[in-house]
């Protein structure tokens, strides 16, 4: 029998209209750094791409900024009570971009066939996926091997596109001459890609929620330069600076210019999560003092003052303070070289060089590990900053050939989709950077991981996470930086940009601009 | 009038000579004009020039003392510049010598060599060289030098080939001496002079293209050089002008001095350079 | 005749110098550290082991160096510069999309540094020793000095951002529906500082040039008989000494023009300007080997272009040169 | 007659940091239409600042001081540019020494002609064309129509200097200077070249001032002369007195350093041979490669002769006769394509390198260029003895041995610490000499040897080499292009024209009995052949 468990959501959050009357038209522009490689969501989903594809394609559900779910393409949804079935009810009348219907086959194809293929973050949660099946064209059931709480929450755009079947049925996915015009369900369809300047979206004219988007077009704008992005913004050219496409430092003095408007929200989907990787395999990392001592002789709180220009928060433990069954009952490491100091000479540190690894995204990360590694050297520990381009990032961290390195994740709403992968023993793999890099094993803590996963109650799962959070804290397996936040800067005519935990990604689908 | 009478009495030599000393002066005595290094944080960030005494030059976006930094920079820039123009020099004149004075096949062989350098596109090879192995000194230099020994290269062989033909090359022939004393002791001393010239202008350049790769985010992020603090400072050239303005000017300042001093040079030590050439 | 037969014969060096560069920058890039199946899957934002050997396979990359190699050279051969994996397209295209914004920013540049330069010099050298000499050989010898991206950082934030007269970056205004005349004139506007900017150093370079040569000419003998015939100052320069002095500076320009092509990614870089040097710098981050292999031999086809180009100009302003070979 | 030209008192100062203060003081002269003034001297006489005073040719930092030259009723030294610049070219001409860079090399003849009609805007184009052609006719150049689209370098050195003297033919000017026109061609030409100007003199009754440094050029073309030295005129008159009866000191010794025609007498030659070469030849091959056609020039061809011991033989022939090829072939700076250079019975074409190496010093060369053939950047003491010290000799007997050849080439010993450039063109030629000896040569080749120096200057050289000849019994091979001074050193006389040796004989067989016309043709185009031989006569 089932139990209607959530509510149905039968007018989207996003309509409940501010005081103005929204009004059509009007054209956005907006920075996407860097240049995404595609815009095949189903087959990439680094940032530029969902930023840019979360126009194009849609996910079943929609997340507001409490990371709620919202309905999106699934108009409502059921979860049984032992957690183990899902059914979705699509919303009608949705046409693909090319003027197909979109129908629970295409919901099938996408989530059994094609990203079990393509989409390897997904693909973990596949694994708890028993079947799909299309009960009507218009009704979709998800069964599961086992309960597995975060599961409502894979349903986001960039998490579990829709993609359409009649395109990619029977093709080789990654060489089909359709992804270079990708086709979705979204409320702008693509219309021209301009290599190295810019993306050109158009409103699609049989969206199926009448009256959106009230945008007639979207740019997104291709400018390498982060002090170009800037001046882009400043000169009119562009509207939306979305998160990190400009310093930090810029920041402050965009805001305060005449109708521009900034907000944090938008990442609460995301929560990214900023961290060194500590090698906990060999050299001084691998002793557990050493790395207690790194993150008492780091002044993180001043570094977020000066690096990130006081955006975000310093982080507790491994879970953002954003993210679901988050708990501050932990260990606090403030900045106190003395500290740091007396737990080196306990542990009898000779040294020995470490090496720190900043992640090539610009100056802000630059600047973070020179301000790490003044902080190390003055308690004396010897630091040398190694350096790499994205490419030679990739390699030594998936290769674990480095002492100390940053990085930062999404946390996707939970702790099972976006914490886990990076502190379980089953998920060192050499070769991937995306996940126990830093060699981190506790047996202990990993059934906890696994347990707290597939509990079903709310409250379980916090008592779980909770424990979790309080042991991993003291054992340091990497030196947790920031949360970071990446405000959003957009002129204030711009309204509703963000209303959803992922932002700007889909942020043009409700936008308007006042005239 | 002898080498030294032409070169000091040329007042743009001189200014040359002025300027690249006082940067060599503060190069050496960074360590002892300010007691902090470039990387210590010492005050707030974005502090503005002049405006506190002990920071002349404020300090920059995690408020390190820009003067310190431009100091030590100034040692990693003409660092950069002098050894990898003495890698180049080391590519080159060989080359460019036995290319010039066996010709035949030595030097056709030398010259394709040479030409397939110039073909590769300068900077481009540069940049995916020190992509690869990984931005330091070492890598930096190295690059620098594989991108600019063509030139030496071709001057030398040049060069060589004029002073070959030249009649005391024959006497030492008929004197009986050795192919190769007569190429090192008899025709090499005689190339000085233009070889000289150019490496002083190779160290300008190669002082710019250190920065442009700091620039493009390529620099080696445990040296402090002026192209590194323009890059670093770029993002904020809009709130914190001082942060790119003043290495752009030591940049500036180092390589006209350089400039300078070549074009003095080539006129002191190459009075009839010109008419040679032509003849 | 003698002319396409020197021609002929550079051409087929030129290829074999063209195979070598593909070859020689092949060994490189593949010694570089980063898989760019790795940086591929890592882009992706999560990445395993069956979707790194996914693309492993797809690259090519699980077969042993040489076939790698002899696929490549194999392609070039037939003239496919094969598949950009990150980019979902063959690098043909990405380079035909990206070179004529390159072309038309580098061959902008150069003429504006080659006829300014020159005319600059010849300016120069008519008033040697004078208070104008001075000033511009001054001002040539700053713009030599400057760093090129701290200029453009610098003409960005006087000219686009200051006084708002020409737009800082990108090739057009996205979104315009210009066409025609209007759209020229645009792309013109976006192109005015970038060109200058690229161009400025080597306007430098050649007006020092220039000026040097036109002064060294004009003590040549025949200079000499120019003037006895009762020719006029102006007539003499521009007849004798200028004809003369430019062999020097053709020469230099028609190697640097190649070069301008593939060292224009500094430009590119920071006025956001959608060439190849963008392209590769950018390919380079995700170890793209395609695109970057292809860059450096469209380049290099270039500098070997231009050299041609060059070698047929020599050959019109210069007489003896046929005669001799 | 009237006088075309009358410069009064001119000074010509140079500028500051010269090794004098004026290049011309206080020089005076004038010249009659229709008449040749040859203005003779030394290099640094000032002989051609006078003459670019005139034509407002100076070279920057040099100015006139003072003094005026009056030339149709204006004093052309202080014209304004403008006006100057009307002159020339139009009513004042001028051709100089160098045919190989007077003409811009980039534009072809008849446009370099046409330019002058085109500078002082005469005629119409086709007219322009016209009158070029005419010219080069009237200077006898073949195949006008060709000429005329020709660029510099397809001519010959001599063609190089009709086209000159037609260009400042073109618009009739009253008066021409030629600064030394004939100096840098081949006898021959020379010798056609001074014809031209003699011609043409008579045809349009130009006046011609014409420069020289060579009293057989002046006996040949002058009306008056004029002798200039150190920037000062020191005598002048009619060509016939100041040549027959030279008045002041200076002209006495210039006239004395010009070798005599006079034979030496004869000597007894040994039979022993220094140096034999047997059908020697020599190829050169320019172009090649894969497209391109090879061209042979054959420079020494099938060449055979010996010089025997103690003798010095005289390798005579113009540009381009192969005689340098031969010399550097016998020295093996070039390798021969067959033949044999036996020296000592060794033949030298023959060993390997590095036999060859300790070969060396058998064959000894002196060179052409004072200033090139010394390293600027090594002492003295250094350029001898590299080559003794080589061979084994210890460096101290070597240095010893190079103090003493420094005193007997009359420099003194201290010379040996210096530098080249401490020393003047002949001093440096009498390094030169000494290094040669210091290798205790069987045989000297002495290539041009004197050619690059001022004849008072050439004299003392030839002095030298005649002492040394006699004292230390030397071979040598003379090589020359000038029959006068092989006529003053030599014992036989070689004759090559175009890598075959034509003649070989000796002093008296080659001037007084030559057998073959090349011979003949040119012992007549040595210049001032006639005066000379009264001068012979007279003496």
């Amino acid at each position: 029998m089932k139990h209607l468990k959530a509510t149905t959501f039968l007018i989207a959050a996003a309509l409940a209209a501010p005081l103005a009357a929204q009004e059509a038209g009007g054209r956005l522009d907006i920075v996407v750094q860097p240049e995404p490689p595609g815009l095949m969501l189903g087959l990439v989903q680094n940032g530029p791409t969902q930023l840019v594809a979360g126009d194009i394609y849609e996910g079943l559900l929609i997340y507001n900024t409490d990371l709620e779910p919202q309905p999106g393409l699934a108009e409502s949804w059921e979860i049984s009570e032992d957690g183990l079935t899902y059914t979705f009810k699509l919303h009608e009348g949705v046409k693909w971009h090319d003027g197909e219907d979109f129908t629970a086959d295409d919901v099938v194809f996408s989530a059994d066939v094609f990203l079990r293929e393509t989409h390897a973050r997904l693909r973990a949660s596949l694994a708890y996926v028993e079947s799909v099946t299309a009960l009507d064209p218009l009704t979709v059931e998800f069964k599961l091997k086992e309960p597995f709480g975060p599961f409502i929450s894979v349903f986001e755009a960039a998490t579990m596109p829709m993609i359409p079947k009649h395109i990619y049925e029977g093709t080789d996915f990654a060489t089909n001459e359709m992804n270079a015009t990708p086709i979705g369900t979204g409320p702008f369809k693509f219309d021209e890609w301009v290599k190295g300047s810019y993306i050109h979206l158009v409103k699609n004219e049989e969206y199926y929620i009448d009256g959106l988007p009230y945008l007639d077009e979207v740019y997104y704008r291709v400018i390498p330069d982060a002090a170009s992005r800037a001046v882009a913004f400043e000169t009119g050219e562009v509207d939306v600076l979305p998160g990190g496409s400009v310093e930090n430092w810029d920041v402050p003095r965009l805001t305060e210019m005449e109708g521009v408007c900034s907000t944090g929200e938008g990442w609460e989907f995301f929560a990214p999560h900023a961290w060194m990787w500590l090698n906990n395999r060999e050299g001084p990392t691998s002793n557990k003092l050493f790395r207690q001592a790194v993150m008492y002789a780091m002044n993180r709180e001043f570094m977020k003052d000066v690096v990130w220009n006081g955006f975000g928060n310093v982080p507790t433990g491994p879970i953002s303070s954003k993210t679901n069954f988050y708990s501050d009952d932990v260990t606090h490491y403030d900045y106190n070289p003395d500290k740091a100091k007396e737990l080196l000479a306990e542990m009898g540190y000779d040294g020995e060089p470490v090496r720190i690894l900043p992640l090539p995204y610009g100056e802000t990360w630059q600047r973070w590990a020179e301000a790490v590694r003044q902080n190390l050297t003055e308690v004396g520990i010897n630091v040398e900053i190694d350096s790499a381009d994205v490419a030679g990032w990739n390699e030594k961290t998936s290769q674990w050939d480095y002492d100390m390195a940053f990085t930062y994740l999404y946390q996707y709403g939970d702790p099972a989709l976006g914490v886990s992968r990076n502190y379980t023993a089953d998920r060192i793999q050499k070769g991937s950077p995306w996940n126990n890099v830093e060699g981190y094993e506790n047996p202990e803590l990993d059934e906890k991981w696994f347990a707290a996963a597939t509990m079903v109650s709310p409250e379980e799962r916090q008592a779980a996470y909770e424990e979790i959070q309080k042991e991993i804290v003291d054992d340091v397996p990497v030196a947790w930086m920031l949360e970071l936040e990446f405000p959003t800067i957009y002129r204030c005519n711009v309204k509703d940009l963000v209303t959803t935990g992922i932002g700007v990604n889909d942020g043009p689908r409700n936008a308007w601009i006042e005239k | 009038m002898s080498m030294w009478k032409r070169f000091s009495s040329n007042i743009g030599a001189m200014v040359g000579v002025l300027l690249l000393l006082t940067v060599i002066f503060i190069a050496i005595f960074a360590p002892l004009l300010f007691s902090h290094d470039p990387w210590q944080m010492v005050q707030r960030p974005f502090l503005a020039p002049f405006t506190m005494q002990a920071l002349p030059l404020g300090t920059d976006t995690l408020g390190r003392d820009v003067a310190a930094q431009l100091a030590y920079g100034a040692r990693v820039s003409l660092l950069v510049g002098l050894v990898s123009t003495l890698v180049a020099l080391l590519i080159g004149v060989p080359l460019g010598a036995l290319a010039g004075f066996y010709g035949g096949y030595v030097d056709e062989g030398a010259m394709r060599f040479t030409e397939f350098f110039q073909t590769i596109p300068n900077f481009a090879l540069a940049i995916v060289l020190v992509a690869i192995f990984e931005p330091t000194l070492a890598s930096i230099t190295l690059a620098i030098a594989i991108v600019s020994w063509p030139p030496v290269a071709r001057l030398v062989r040049a060069e060589v080939m004029s002073v070959r033909k030249r009649e005391f090359v024959d006497a030492a022939t008929l004197a009986g001496l050795s192919k190769p004393r007569i190429l090192v002791r008899q025709v090499l001393p005689n190339t000085v002079s233009p070889i000289i010239v150019m490496a002083s202008l190779m160290v300008a350049t190669a002082i710019l293209l250190e920065s442009s790769l700091s620039f493009l985010g390529l620099g080696d992020p445990n040296a402090m050089s002026w192209g590194y603090m323009i890059g670093a400072a770029r993002t904020v050239i809009r709130s914190s002008w001082w942060l790119s303005f003043f290495p752009g000017i030591a940049i500036v300042i180092t390589v006209l001095a350089l400039n300078l001093i070549g074009e003095g040079l080539n006129d002191a030590l190459n009075p009839h350079l010109s008419r040679k050439g032509k003849a | 005749m003698t002319a396409l037969i020197a021609t002929l014969s550079r051409v087929v060096k030129a290829a074999a110098t063209l195979l070598a560069i593909a070859v020689l920058n092949f060994f490189l890039l593949h010694a570089a550290p980063g898989d760019p199946a790795v940086v591929l899957a890592g882009e992706a934002g999560a990445a395993d082991e069956q979707m790194i050997e996914q693309l492993r396979e797809r690259f090519g990359l699980d077969q042993p160096f040489y076939v790698q190699l002899g696929k490549y050279v194999g392609g070039i051969v037939q003239g496919d510069l094969g598949y950009s994996f990150r980019q979902g397209a063959p690098v043909i295209d990405l380079i035909a999309e990206r070179l004529p914004a390159t072309l038309l920013l580098t061959l902008t540049a150069f003429v504006i540094s080659l006829s300014c330069g020159i005319a600059l010099g010849v300016a120069a050298a008519a008033r040697v020793g004078k208070v104008s000499d001075s000033l511009l050989t001054t001002l040539a010898l700053l713009f030599y000095a400057t760093p090129l991206y701290w200029l453009a950082l610098m003409a960005v934030l006087v000219f686009s951002v200051w006084l708002g007269w020409l737009p800082g970056f990108g090739y057009e205004t996205v979104g315009s529906a210009y066409s025609g005349f209007a759209r020229a004139l645009d792309i013109l506007k976006h192109l005015i500082l970038p060109a200058l900017t690229l161009g400025l150093f080597f306007m430098a370079v050649y007006m020092r040039m220039t000026r040097a040569s036109m002064l060294e000419v004009s003590t040549a003998d025949f200079v000499k008989t120019a003037k006895a015939k009762g020719l006029s100052g102006p007539v003499i320069r521009r007849r004798h000494i200028l004809r003369n002095a430019i062999l020097p500076v053709v020469t230099l320009a028609g190697l640097q023009a190649g070069q301008l092509v593939g060292g224009a990614v500094l430009t590119e870089t920071v006025f956001a300007w959608p060439g190849i040097g963008r392209l590769m710098f950018e390919s380079l981050a995700a170890r793209d080997y395609n695109t970057i292999l292809g860059v450096f031999l469209v380049s290099a086809a270039m500098v070997i272009l231009f050299n041609i180009v060059t070698d047929i100009v020599y050959r019109i302003v210069d007489p003896r040169i046929g005669a001799r070979s | 007659m009237s006088t075309t030209l009358s410069i009064e008192h001119l000074t010509i100062g140079l500028p500051q940091g010269a090794d004098r203060p004026f290049a011309v003081e206080d020089v005076s002269m004038s010249i009659e239409k229709g008449e040749i003034l040859c203005v003779v001297g030394e290099s640094g006489s000032g002989k051609s600042m006078t003459a670019n005073a005139l034509m407002g040719l100076l070279p920057p930092g040099v100015s006139v001081k003072a003094g005026r030259a009056m030339f149709e009723a204006r004093d052309v030294l202080r014209l304004p540019e403008a006006e100057k610049q009307a002159l020339r070219g139009a009513s004042t001409a001028m051709i100089f020494q160098e045919p190989m860079t007077a003409l811009n090399p980039l534009m072809r003849i008849g446009d370099q002609i046409a330019e002058v009609f085109a500078a002082h805007d005469r005629f119409t184009q086709s007219e322009r064309r016209e009158k070029a052609l005419a010219l080069i006719r009237e200077v006898q150049l073949p195949d006008p129509e060709k000429i005329i689209r020709a660029y510099p370098f397809q001519l010959s050195g001599g063609q190089r200097q009709r086209a000159m003297i037609a260009m400042a033919l073109a618009l009739e000017p009253k008066l021409l200077i030629a600064d030394e026109p004939t100096t840098a061609l081949d006898v021959t030409t020379q010798a056609q070249i001074l014809k031209l100007i003699l011609d043409l003199r008579e045809k349009r009754g130009m006046a011609v001032m014409f420069i020289t440094h060579d009293f057989g050029v002046v006996a040949e073309i002058a009306d008056r002369v004029i002798v200039m030295r150190e920037g000062r005129v020191v005598e002048r008159g009619a060509a016939a007195e100041v040549l027959g009866n030279p008045q002041h000191e200076y002209t006495k010794r210039l006239l004395d350093a010009i070798p005599t025609g006079t034979l030496p007498d004869a000597r007894q030659l040994s039979a022993t041979p220094a140096l034999e070469i047997k059908g020697l030849r020599k190829i050169y091959r320019t172009g090649g490669g894969l497209f391109k056609p090879v061209r042979e020039v054959r420079a020494v061809d099938d060449v055979s002769l010996t010089v025997a011991r103690g003798e010095v033989l005289g390798l005579v022939g113009e540009s381009g006769s192969g005689k340098s090829t031969l010399g550097r072939t016998a020295v093996r700076l070039v390798t021969p394509d067959g033949g044999q250079v036996l020296v000592g019975g060794t033949d030298l074409a023959a060993l390997s390198d590095e036999d060859l190496r300790k070969q060396r010093h058998k064959v000894q060369m002196v060179f052409q260029d004072p200033y090139a053939s010394l390293n600027p950047r090594q002492r003295i003491m250094g350029a001898i003895t590299d080559g003794p010290i080589t061979r084994g000799i210890p460096r101290k007997e070597a240095e010893a041995r190079a103090r003493e050849l420094l005193e007997i080439v009359g420099l003194g010993a201290d010379a040996a610490s210096r530098f080249p450039h401490e020393f003047s063109g002949g001093q440096r030629q009498r390094i030169g000499i000494a290094r040669a000896l210091a290798m205790d040569p069987e045989l000297i080749i002495a290539d041009e040897a004197v050619s690059a120096l001022d004849v008072s200057i050439q004299a003392q050289v030839l002095d030298l080499l005649r002492e040394l000849r006699e004292k230390l019994e030397l071979s040598i091979l003379f090589i020359t292009h000038d029959l006068r001074v092989a006529a003053q050193l030599c014992d036989r006389i070689a004759v090559m024209q175009k890598g075959k040796l034509v003649e070989i004989g000796t002093v008296h067989e080659i001037f007084l009995s030559p057998q073959q016309d090349y011979t003949r043709q040119l012992l007549a185009a040595v210049p001032g052949a006639d005066w000379e031989q009264q001068r012979t006569a007279s003496a």
